[in-house]
């Protein structure tokens, strides 16, 4: 899974019928100090997230299709989880 | 498999229903030769009880969805162990104290080299 | 699938039981430009490709289904030779 | 697959893949000349390799298309030691 924030959505009309219904997102991965990194994709989201939320997102077709109650989908990235909150350990030396 | 370090969690309360009861720990990649963090994180489900501050190793794509904790569940990430010591070229580069014993559990376990 | 040259083989003595008799090429896997894009990679061979061939290879779980005996952990197969390709310029 | 360098060995004892009798290895995915990149792979030692032997490598749920690991969390395994790697007709790497 991997940490990202909720930067856009996407409205589509001609689409493939696994898509129909479903609400698609514009997500960006970030690191847990909330900076963009990486490329930004299109996600599947089923938990009513919102533009500015950050969130976990899951890229692997056969979790999409676990969450979407789909099987053989042609989808492989949803959001799975708004988070709350992220938690870092302060830096302590000599860790390792 | 990939190595990573824990170095924190992530708390969710609106998410998927399956995901229920399951912890996300925030996992940092590192350079096997340096053990230094490549600021490239992943969220992994934790399916060991690993702690932060400890060395892991965890699965990817669909194999992360065979564990016990992670089954059923949509995932794409678990981690599958706790790393005792590694070796590059015969040399210990890591290695976790308090090996002859049980493992000490809780957040501020100490890790030394 | 992906576009590869076939640029030479890897041989295995020791290994799984399940890939005896499995022939194993060097694939380079190629961008849209046909240029060499990263690493090579090692595939299974099913088509008998040669040293300079420019094959389709498949990888993934998919990809031992091509062999006779597919269960094995081989994550790339080689499953077509191309002989002509036609691509329309950006 | 690809093409691996064997680095070394990861000892664990707390582990949830249900698997006895393969260990884990680091190693460092490389070109058929056997130079190896910066990154590096935990892998599931199928075959019995030693540090720096050249060995191929297959990832993803192909993996478990074992009786070792069948339905088990694996996503990368060593399934063969190298021995010789031909390129453009000739010898480039022999064990």
């Amino acid at each position: 899974m991997t940490l990202a924030s909720v930067t856009g959505t996407v409205v589509s009309t001609v689409k493939i019928k696994a898509l129909e219904g479903l609400k698609l997102m514009i997500v960006h991965p970030i690191n847990p100090d909330g900076k963009f990194t990486g490329k930004q994709m299109v996600a599947v989201d089923s938990l009513q997230s919102g533009v500015g939320d950050d969130v976990l997102i899951i890229d692997e077709g056969g979790s999409a299709g676990i969450m979407l109650e789909m099987s053989s989908q042609p989808i492989r990235t949803v959001i799975a989880a708004i988070v709350d909150s992220v938690d870092i350990v302060k830096e302590e030396k000599n860790v390792y | 498999m990939v190595l990573a370090k824990v170095v924190g969690s992530v708390v969710s309360t609106i998410k998927e229903p399956r995901l229920e009861g399951v912890r996300f720990l925030l996992l940092e990649k590192i350079d096997v030769k340096t053990l230094k963090g490549k600021k490239d994180f992943v969220v992994a489900m934790d399916a060991v009880g690993a702690g932060e501050g400890e060395l892991v190793f965890y699965v990817s794509g669909s194999s992360s969805r065979q564990t016990e904790i992670t089954a059923g569940k949509p995932s794409d990430a678990a981690i599958i162990a706790i790393v005792d010591s590694f070796d590059i070229q015969g040399k210990t580069i890591y290695s976790k104290s308090g090996l002859a014993g049980e493992p000490k559990r809780g957040p501020n376990r100490g890790v030394s080299k | 699938m992906k576009i590869g040259r076939v640029t030479g083989t890897v041989v295995s003595t020791r290994k799984l039981e399940s890939l005896e008799g499995i022939k194993l090429l060097l694939v380079q896997p190629l961008d849209d430009n046909m240029e060499n894009n990263g690493n090579p990679i090692v595939a299974c061979d099913t088509v008998q490709a040669g040293s300079g061939d420019l094959v389709i290879y498949e990888g993934g779980r998919e990809a031992a289904l091509a062999l006779d005996n597919w269960y094995n952990p081989a994550d790339s197969a080689v499953i077509g030779i191309i002989d002509q390709l036609d691509q329309v310029k950006r | 697959m690809i093409l691996a360098k064997v680095l070394g060995n990861v000892i664990t004892t707390i582990k949830v893949d249900g698997i006895e009798g393969a260990g884990y290895k680091i190693v460092a995915p490389c070109t058929p000349l056997g130079a190896a990149g910066d990154g590096a792979l935990v892998v599931l030692d199928l075959v019995g390799s030693a540090p720096d032997e050249f060995v191929l490598v297959s990832q993803g749920s192909s993996t478990r298309q074992t009786e070792l690991t069948k339905d088990k969390p694996v996503d990368a395994v060593i399934m063969g030691i190298v021995d010789i790697v031909e390129e453009e007709g000739k010898v480039v790497f022999r064990k």
